[in-house]
């Protein structure tokens, strides 16, 4: 299914998306980042620091609430999240390609019901990248493109005034059935110009990962490379690239106690890092992944190398934020290729 | 400290006091559902003989580990329930009190409100007795010695009367005498007893006596521990003569070549390189000054050497540093006067004839330059018109010190006065602000000197003075005429302020004990410590703590003494446990609790803090200055005010 | 939404025994569910024990899968949460999710000999598999234990050990020499050099600190036994036990689902990041 | 000016003689621009390094212990470590020597004056240049210079400088062992000017503010741990460093007090960010990464600068002005104010 | 907490053992009456309270927050209070500058024998806190 929506007409479609709360990138406080669509949604936006990536792993997730009077058994009370449905508007492909690696983890061997119960309701309008949306993309060498549907429920293409919208999905039909005589009919003319401006985008030059197929195997060889801590020199150990990457799910689980007469508290899923050395470090003080260097491995081993085991794909998409936002510039581009030329 | 607390509650009616406003018998239910209470009651009156009974027994029958009693203050009977549980075979420190009366019931009339209160005190006290450690007092031996420091007036009565109690001193004098600056005075006010004839037989009395190890022309290096057990490095300068040899002859200062100026008389007359201070001086001995000797090469002088017959000169002499045990110090160190080189409103001391106090002491002095003749220095006359200048760069914060220095209007009195005695045609003038005669014949005395001994007292202050025809050109005001007044003086006299010594700047460095702003030493409290330092066990006399007069500063000597007998007198100190703790793992080395430690309990070891318990006195100023939460006071540690803050919180 | 993965059941304490005294003590607790709660398990899985405010940590399950009544853990005391579960007392309520990890391969093993090589509060991982094979004795040939602590109080376990004896070959030892122990003095490797397990037909099980399952393996070897005969567990920290927070992966493995037991000959193809 | 051959000549010399083991300086990165911190160890290495407007990281950081590693794992007898450092960087070295992360003699300060400039805002170059991404900066006088495709942009330093450079008092390094370039006078914001400018908004409106900003932190640290002062093994507000020694006992893990939550919601944030200001008041030297580097664009300079002011004014303290002062609030002065007391 | 109860401030008061918490005893003892909205937690020194307490109890629904201690110049740890003065007028400053309003946080100097004046700065502080309403600003109301 495929329409034409002049661009002015895109909030009179969120408008007419009855039952959905739609979002949107927006710049706010000097960055763009995924908000409730406003009056006037305008699809402009460069790539959001943050990808979408919360709407179905939020930061923090409750999991249950516990409360226990003294001499009593604990009460637990399941929270789960309420069920709406969330439509997202202006994913960029890369973004889009994290969604299906997301769902692998989440239901792989059993599935977490948090998550998919949020997935369930969302829906994601992804838009292509006529131009790249940072000089740090790399989307092309992981397989991934400026025009990828894999993930979204609907493209959109730029046109100057319009969009050319392309349902993706069956969600995505329904989404743009709801908008009715919003969206016009293309005609040989735009489509001619979507399947130029898509070649366009493909060939823009990108950097990129040299030889993505072989990353395993050249990271497998080079796990002991000394490399690897020499790269990682730099890097301060924050958690920017793991909290900003579209794939990065890691997290951790605490008790938050909100009262003590009598007990009462949630049990709590936050986001975690495998940057931070307690994220692997026993209580008896022996840290697997005691050092940046094996630290920066395990992340970036695990995006080329052991996802890729384990699913067949690689579990980065090219977004580039690792690279941008990092406060020292460590390159994951670089690092696969220095590891990978070093084998 | 494997299974959970088993807390006991205990509720006070106090009679009616607690009961009429506070519903005891819910504060008692609501405590037993904390968790870690496995007993809770109340009674009419906890603090009863039956009600302490009963507390025993409670403690013994339910194996209670820790108490908490919600009754009144803990000044009244924190101690009472501590031995209690102490009765009971529980460690004292387990045993916690709510305050529920003067806190809440005596302040409150709503029962409802009231209750509600007091059950978030009780619940605070609870969270922190389930966590409180047993703990024993720290225990401290003593070492029944002393350190004097500082050979004044202050230093010699205060070894003296420790002395005479028993204890054994190490009186430690930076000179090559003892005698301080009192030796220097002539008479002193208000009896105009002679100074000198007073302090003599003292001085003689420390350097005879068993008890006392006098250590002159010496210095403290460095002080290490603590209350009860300091350990003193002592550096004693080489004066080159052997006291035991040296006969007194004076032959060595006849062939002396080099002559500098003598500091005993304030540079008013020269002295020889060996010299002795003065005839009276203790040890009696004579002191090779290494700074003005031509050098200890007998190729280059060795004169003396040559001469002394006694043999008693040794120019191989050298420093040695003896270490002292002692288990307390009192400081002595006194003062200075605040330089005359400050005041360039009086010339910058560069005019010969502008005397300070001390100066003047020694023309005054039958054993003075000038035999007890009062002279002018720049031409032996005898001055006929004499100005005295009080509050000389005391009183004045912009400029110099804030501080009243106490004793100048007395001694300038007392100046006069002896002017007038010796130069009965002269005239003289004393400048000052106010007449501060506080003191037994204190006022008298000023009196005398105005009225008997006609001194001219104006009251103001002199802006300039300058040198011109022989004669020193006094411009002053006079307030309470309004008239400017003009005097052409032969001397000028400065009544300087006094400042503390620069020794007493000095010891306070090496023991680490607080200066005031002013820079004299820093008592514990400034009403009731007043002979206390900031540090147990040091203990501080006269000058040194405080412009004072002989008589205040023989009186603070002693009770300095005194204390230091009290303190000694107890075969062991005990101190108070709940000291702070570092968490090595988790502290840097910053040394941020180093600084803030108003005890200067913790220094650091190999890049970590550690305390010492016994200068700990758990204020938890550590605790709070800390960013890393790595040190922590014992039984009010984080996580005990973190949980007493959730339990007020009702959270 | 489906079956909440993160939600525990709850279980009573029924039993409480201290097992080693000291910083690090260990205390066992027997956890009974409450009407017709719980879930089977086999040798060598573990499940996530929670003390409700304070959190929650994985433990080996400690009995025996033919147990159906209780389950057992052994706990030592080294944080957060085990220190919470130090201070329990019996008949309070936890709370308990699982079975997770794979198993030792117990049916595959009938008719061999083992060897199991425990130290410190390792034990209790492989204390299923020695229950298991005592009450089926009959289907093992020889069963041999090593088992050793710092000192004769840091033996868990220790009645249960002496009750073993007849059944099976039991080797215990002490770091140090102390008066009244007259079994090995030094470490539980040079125990087993001592007494030369023969590798022929034969299964060994080792579990411990990491330093000390690293000479034991070293010694299997030089023994004789080949890379599939060795088994192990490994402890990585986790946190969901269900191969998704991330941060007990060794390579591409996600620790809590496909280990915690491992051939030496498996785990030798993992980075060595436990 | 600055003679970047010099510098190198410099850098390459103290590694030749062996009067350092290592030398922490920037070089050309791979992330576009912008220049990246780089430890060499040989002399010939000494060729990689940069200096331009894109070395806007304070690398004091990688003195602090656990970030020092990878640098002084290749030194051998322990030597000193060298730095390259502008004015606040000297100033963050001085404050680890106020807190005796390290002695002077171990660290080899190359200073570099940032002159009559200061480093470069991406943020607001991408306003003043919108869709150019130049492949280099350069300084040259008042401006900066940007090497990009369709040639060379030319930009006055103070449309696309730091905010922090714009305001700095000290672009000067004082602490130094050597330094480069000049002290030029410097005509730019006045200290604290945006903080006043801020101070003067309603309370009301200060709260909404601060509100938004700390309902977006995402928690990832980056801010404490690009910080050189927040060098602590464990944080207090969040056990990320946990701190687990062999001697570490289970009662002083479990002991430990948990101030606030790891959930990013509103009150745990503005418990780590008022934890975090109160712990650099007097410590914090204005090197402005905290703000630099938060991918949510926090602007926690006003809060640090808040608390350097009123160490200023209140206490008269100025971070990392000398070695041997004590810490900011491990010390008073009589006339503290005290009229806010009862 | 139901509706209908008027809001009553909850506040958390560090007093130090030597003056305020004696000062606060003396109120007892001459029965001053005045709200009893402020919670005591006795402490050594003034000096010893850590901002931490301070944020803490805001965070966990303190409506304010009293910290109290000897006068300058009294303090029975010679100069705890000084270190106190220092960093709780941080801490004020930075609660001020966020937002929060400034009247949540208060210190005061109370000797032992200020019985009234405690009351006083209790009462005042109750008044004071009354227009504002319950502090939600660093409360961890969690959902
Ligand atoms: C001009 C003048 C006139 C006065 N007239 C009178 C009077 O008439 N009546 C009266 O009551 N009071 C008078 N006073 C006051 C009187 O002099 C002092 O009260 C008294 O001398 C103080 O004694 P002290 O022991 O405290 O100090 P000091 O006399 O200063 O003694 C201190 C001693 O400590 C020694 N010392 C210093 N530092 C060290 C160190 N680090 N190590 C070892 N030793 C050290 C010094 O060498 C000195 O010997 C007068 C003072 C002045 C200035
Ligand atoms: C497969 C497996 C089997 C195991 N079997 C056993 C067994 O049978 N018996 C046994 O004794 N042990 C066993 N363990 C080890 C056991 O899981 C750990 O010892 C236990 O989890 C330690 O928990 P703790 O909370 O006491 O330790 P801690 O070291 O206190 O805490 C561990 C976790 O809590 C978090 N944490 C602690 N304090 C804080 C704080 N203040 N703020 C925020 N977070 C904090 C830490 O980040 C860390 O994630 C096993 C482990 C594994 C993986
Ligand atoms: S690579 Fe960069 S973003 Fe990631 S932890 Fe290191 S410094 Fe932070
Ligand atoms: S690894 Fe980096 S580039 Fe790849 S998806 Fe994650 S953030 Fe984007
Ligand atoms: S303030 Fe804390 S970290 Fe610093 S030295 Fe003291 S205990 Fe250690
Ligand atoms: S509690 Fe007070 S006295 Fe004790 S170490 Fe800390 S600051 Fe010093
Ligand atoms: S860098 Fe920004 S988002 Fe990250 S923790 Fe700091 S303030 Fe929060
Ligand atoms: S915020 Fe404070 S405790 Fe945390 S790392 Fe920084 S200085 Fe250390």
């Amino acid at each position: 299914m495929e329409a034409l929506l002049d661009k002015n007409r895109l909030k009179d479609w969120i408008a007419a998306l009855d039952g959905w709360e739609a979002y949107a990138p927006a710049r706010q406080d000097g960055i763009w980042s995924y908000q409730p669509a406003g009056d006037n949604p305008e699809l402009n936006h460069p790539n959001t620091p943050q990808p979408p990536k919360g709407f179905a792993f939020p930061q923090r997730e409750i999991f249950f609430k516990f409360e226990q009077v003294k001499g009593e058994a604990p009460r637990l009370t399941a929270v789960s999240p309420a069920p709406t449905f969330r439509v997202v508007f202006g994913v960029r492909p890369c973004d889009g390609r994290a969604v299906p690696r997301m769902d692998r983890v989440f239901s792989d061997h059993v599935d977490d019901g948090y998550y998919q119960a949020r997935r369930d309701g969302l829906a994601y309008v992804g838009l292509a990248c006529n131009t790249p949306p940072s000089r740090h993309c790399f989307c092309q060498s992981v397989g991934g493109s400026p025009v990828s549907t894999d993930g979204l429920d609907v493209l959109l293409t730029d046109l100057g005034e319009r969009y050319f919208v392309a349902a993706v999905t069956d969600t995505g039909k329904a989404l743009m059935q709801a908008a009715g005589a919003l969206l016009a009919k293309p005609g040989a003319a735009e489509r001619k110009e979507v399947a130029r401006l898509h070649a366009a985008a493909v060939a823009q030059p990108q950097r990129g990962v040299n030889d993505a197929a072989a990353a395993p195997a050249k990271l497998k060889a080079g796990f002991d490379s000394p490399l690897w801590e020499e790269l990682a020199r730099a890097c301060i150990g924050c958690g920017i690239c793991t909290f900003l990457c579209p794939t990065c799910h890691c997290f951790d689980i605490n008790d938050e106690v909100t009262g003590t007469v009598p007990l009462k508290g949630s049990r709590v899923r936050t986001w975690d890092s495998c940057q931070f050395p307690d994220f692997t470090m026993h209580s008896s003080g022996h840290n697997p992944r005691d050092t940046l260097g094996s630290r920066l491995r395990q992340r970036v081993s695990h995006k080329f190398r052991y996802f890729h085991e384990n699913f067949g794909m690689h579990q980065c998409t090219g977004c580039g934020r690792c690279v941008s936002e990092c406060p020292v510039g460590i390159d994951i581009v670089r690092v696969v290729n220095e590891i990978a030329g070093s084998v | 400290m494997s299974s959970k607390k088993r807390t006991g509650v205990f509720v006070c009616h106090c009679g009616n006091n607690i009961a009429a406003t506070v519903d005891v018998a819910k504060v008692a239910r609501v405590m037993a559902t904390e968790d870690s209470v496995v007993y809770s009651e109340d009674y009419v009156y906890m603090c009863s003989d039956p009600g302490q009974k009963a507390v025993i027994e409670a403690i013994k029958k339910n194996q209670l580990d820790s108490v908490v009693v919600t009754c009144c203050s803990p000044n009244l009977h924190e101690k009472t329930f501590r031995d209690n549980a102490q009765a009971a075979g529980l460690n004292g420190f387990t045993c916690e009190i709510a305050n529920i009366r003067e806190q809440c019931a005596w302040v409150h009339k709503d029962r409802n409100v009231a209750t509600a209160k007091a059950i978030k005190i009780s619940r605070s006290a609870v969270r922190r007795a389930s966590r409180n450690q047993a703990l024993e007092p720290i225990g401290i031996g003593v070492t029944r010695r002393v350190l004097v420091i500082g050979g004044g007036i202050a230093g010699i009565q205060a070894a003296l009367d420790l002395a005479n109690a028993g204890l054994e001193v190490v009186l430690v004098e930076k000179q090559a005498t003892l005698g301080g600056h009192m030796i220097q005075l002539s008479e002193t006010f208000p009896t105009l007893d002679c100074s000198q004839c007073i302090l003599s037989p003292k001085m003689v009395e420390v350097s005879r006596h068993p008890k006392i190890k006098l250590m002159t022309y010496s210095e403290v290096k460095e002080v290490t521990g603590y209350v009860g057990n300091f350990k003193v490095n002592i550096l004693k300068k080489p004066t080159y003569v052997d006291p035991e040899a040296c006969k007194l002859c004076d032959d060595c200062t006849q062939v002396c070549p080099v002559m500098v100026p003598n500091q005993y008389e304030l540079g008013l007359t020269a002295r020889r390189a060996i010299h002795i201070p003065f005839a009276q001086a203790i040890p009696a001995s004579y002191t090779l000054d290494i700074d003005a000797c031509l050098g200890l090469n007998p190729v280059r002088c060795g004169k003396c050497k040559d001469v002394c017959e006694a043999g008693a000169i040794d120019y191989d002499m050298l420093p040695r540093t003896v270490t002292e045990e002692v288990g307390a110090i009192v400081v002595a160190t006194g003062f200075d006067l605040y330089g005359q080189d400050n005041l360039g409103e009086y010339g910058h001391g560069k005019i010969e004839d502008v005397l300070d106090g001390l100066q003047f002491e020694r023309l005054c002095s039958a054993s003075g330059p000038t035999r007890g003749k009062v002279l002018r220095p720049s031409d032996h006359s005898e001055p006929k018109d004499v100005v005295f200048i009080q509050c000389a760069g005391s009183r004045d914060p912009a400029q110099h010190c804030a501080y009243c220095s106490k004793i100048c209007c007395m001694y300038t009195a007392k100046h006069a006065s002896l002017y007038k005695h010796h130069v009965p045609d002269g005239r003289a003038w004393v400048f000052y602000i106010d007449i501060r005669s506080g003191g037994k014949g204190y006022e008298e005395f000023v009196q005398r000197t105005m009225e008997t001994d006609e001194t001219i007292y104006l009251r103001g202050r002199v802006s300039r003075l300058y040198q011109e025809n022989g004669k020193i050109r006094v411009l002053g005001t006079d307030t309470l005429s309004g008239q400017n007044v003009e005097i052409d003086a032969d001397m000028v006299v400065l009544a300087l302020a006094m400042t503390p010594s620069k020794g007493t700047a000095e010891a306070a460095k090496v023991l680490k004990i607080g200066r005031d702003k002013d820079g004299f030493l820093a008592e514990a409290h400034p009403k009731l410590k007043p002979v206390e330092s900031v540090t147990a066990g040091i203990f501080l006399a006269g000058t040194a703590q405080g412009p004072k007069d002989i008589p205040e500063t023989v009186a603070q000597a002693s009770a300095a003494a005194a204390k230091v007998i009290g303190l000694l007198s107890q075969p062991r100190l005990t101190h108070a446990p709940t000291v702070a703790k570092v968490r090595a793992a988790h502290c840097t080395g910053c040394e941020m609790c180093v600084d803030a430690c108003p005890y200067d309990a913790i220094h650091l070891e190999n890049g970590k803090a550690v305390v010492n318990a016994v200068l700990c006195e758990g204020c938890g100023t550590c605790q709070s200055t800390c960013l890393r939460a790595a040190i922590e006071v014992k039984n009010a540690t984080l996580l005990q005010m973190n949980e007493m803050i959730e339990a007020v919180l009702g959270y | 939404m489906g079956d909440n993965i993160y939600l525990p059941q709850l279980a009573r304490v029924a039993h409480i025994k201290e097992e080693v005294a000291g910083e690090r003590a260990i205390k066992t607790f027997r956890l009974e569910f409450d009407n017709g709660g719980g879930f089977e398990h086999e040798c060598g899985q573990c499940a996530m024990l929670s003390i409700f405010g304070r959190g929650e940590s994985m433990i080996s399950i400690a009995s025996s899968p033919l147990i159906r009544d209780y389950k057992q853990f052994s706990i030592m005391r080294v944080g957060r949460v085990t220190s919470a579960f130090h201070e329990l007392a019996v008949g309070d309520v936890v709370g308990i999710r699982g079975p997770y990890g794979n198993s030792f391969p117990v049916d595959a093993w009938r008719g061999k000999n083992l060897v199991f090589i425990g130290g410190g509060c390792g034990l209790a991982p492989i204390w299923p598999v020695i229950q298991t094979a005592v009450a089926q004795r009959a289907d093992f040939r020889e069963i041999t234990v090593f088992y050793g602590g710092r000192s004769p109080r840091d033996i868990m376990y220790r009645a249960e050990l002496e009750k073993l004896r007849g059944a099976v070959d039991v080797h215990l030892s002490v770091d140090k020499a102390e008066e009244g122990w007259d079994a090995f003095c030094g470490f539980v490797p040079a125990n087993l050099m001592a007494k030369q397990p023969a590798p022929d037909n034969a299964i060994a099980i080792t579990c411990g600190p990491p330093i000390m399952i690293k000479y034991v393996i070293e010694n299997l070897r030089s023994l004789g036994f080949k890379d599939e005969q060795i088994y192990t567990t490994i402890e990585n920290k986790m946190k969901c036990g269900l191969g998704k927070c991330g941060r007990c992966n060794v390579g591409k493995d996600y620790v809590c689902v496909k280990g915690p037991v491992y051939s030496w000959a498996e785990l030798k193809e993992l980075p060595a990041e436990y | 000016m600055i003679d970047l051959n010099a510098l190198r000549t410099q850098a390459a010399d103290i590694l030749e003689t062996g009067e350092v083991g290592a030398v922490i300086g920037w070089r050309r990165g791979s992330r576009g621009m912008a220049a990246e911190p780089v430890a060499i160890v040989a002399p010939e290495e000494a060729a990689s390094l940069v200096w331009d407007p894109t070395c806007f990281h304070n690398l004091a950081l990688y003195l602090v212990e656990e970030r020092k590693k990878p640098a002084q794992r290749q030194v051998h007898g322990g030597k000193p470590i060298a730095i390259v450092a502008k004015g606040c960087d000297a100033r963050a070295v001085t404050v680890l020597l106020q807190e005796n992360h390290f002695g002077r003699d171990d660290v080899y300060v190359i200073g570099v004056s940032c002159e009559g400039t200061g480093v470069l805002d991406e943020r607001k170059l991408a306003q003043v240049l919108p869709g150019v991404e130049p492949d280099g900066a350069a300084f040259d006088g008042d401006n900066f210079v940007f090497a990009t495709s369709e040639g060379e942009r030319r930009v006055p330093a103070r449309e696309a400088m730091m905010d922090r450079c714009l305001e700095c008092r000290n672009a000067h390094p004082k602490l130094n062992n050597v330094v480069f370039g000049e002290e030029t006078p410097r005509d730019f914001d006045a200290p604290f000017a945006a903080l006043k400018r801020f101070e003067q908004r309603p309370a009301a409106e200060r709260w909404q503010f601060w509100q938004r900003q700390f309902e977006r932190c995402i928690r990832c640290f980056a801010c404490r741990s690009v910080c050189p002062m927040c060098y602590c093994d464990e944080c207090v507000v969040d056990s990320i460093n946990l701190v687990v020694t062999p001697e570490t006992t289970a009662a002083e893990k479990a002991d430990r007090v948990r101030w606030i939550e790891r959930s990013a919601s509103r009150a745990d944030n503005i418990g780590y960010h008022m934890t975090r200001a109160l712990h650099l008041a007097g410590r914090c030297v204005d090197c402005g990464e905290c703000e630099r580097v938060c991918p949510v664009n926090i602007p926690l300079r006003l809060l640090n600068n808040k608390m350097e002011r009123e160490a200023r004014e209140a206490f008269g303290y100025e971070p990392g002005a000398s070695i041997d002062l004590p810490a900011l609030v491990a010390s008073f002065r009589d006339d503290d104010p005290g009229q806010f007391i009862r | 907490m139901s509706e209908q109860t008027p809001y009553e401030p909850r506040i958390v008061a560090f007093l130090c053992k030597w003056c305020s918490s004696a000062g606060s005893d003396l109120a007892g003892v001459s029965r001053i009456q005045y709200p009893a909205n402020a919670t005591p937690i006795t402490v050594a020194c003034s000096g010893g309270v850590s901002p931490q307490y301070i944020l803490s109890a805001l965070r966990k629904g303190a409506d304010g927050v009293l910290v109290s201690g000897c006068h300058i110049g009294d303090c029975h740890y010679m100069e705890g209070n000084m270190h106190a003065r220092r960093k709780l007028y941080l801490v004020k400053e930075l609660l001020e500058f966020a937002g929060v309003e400034p009247e949540r946080f208060r210190m005061s100097w109370v000797s032992a024998a200020e019985g009234a004046k405690f009351a006083q700065v209790v009462r005042d502080f109750v008044e004071d806190l009354r227009p504002l309403g319950p502090q939600d600003k660093l409360n961890a109301e969690r959902p």
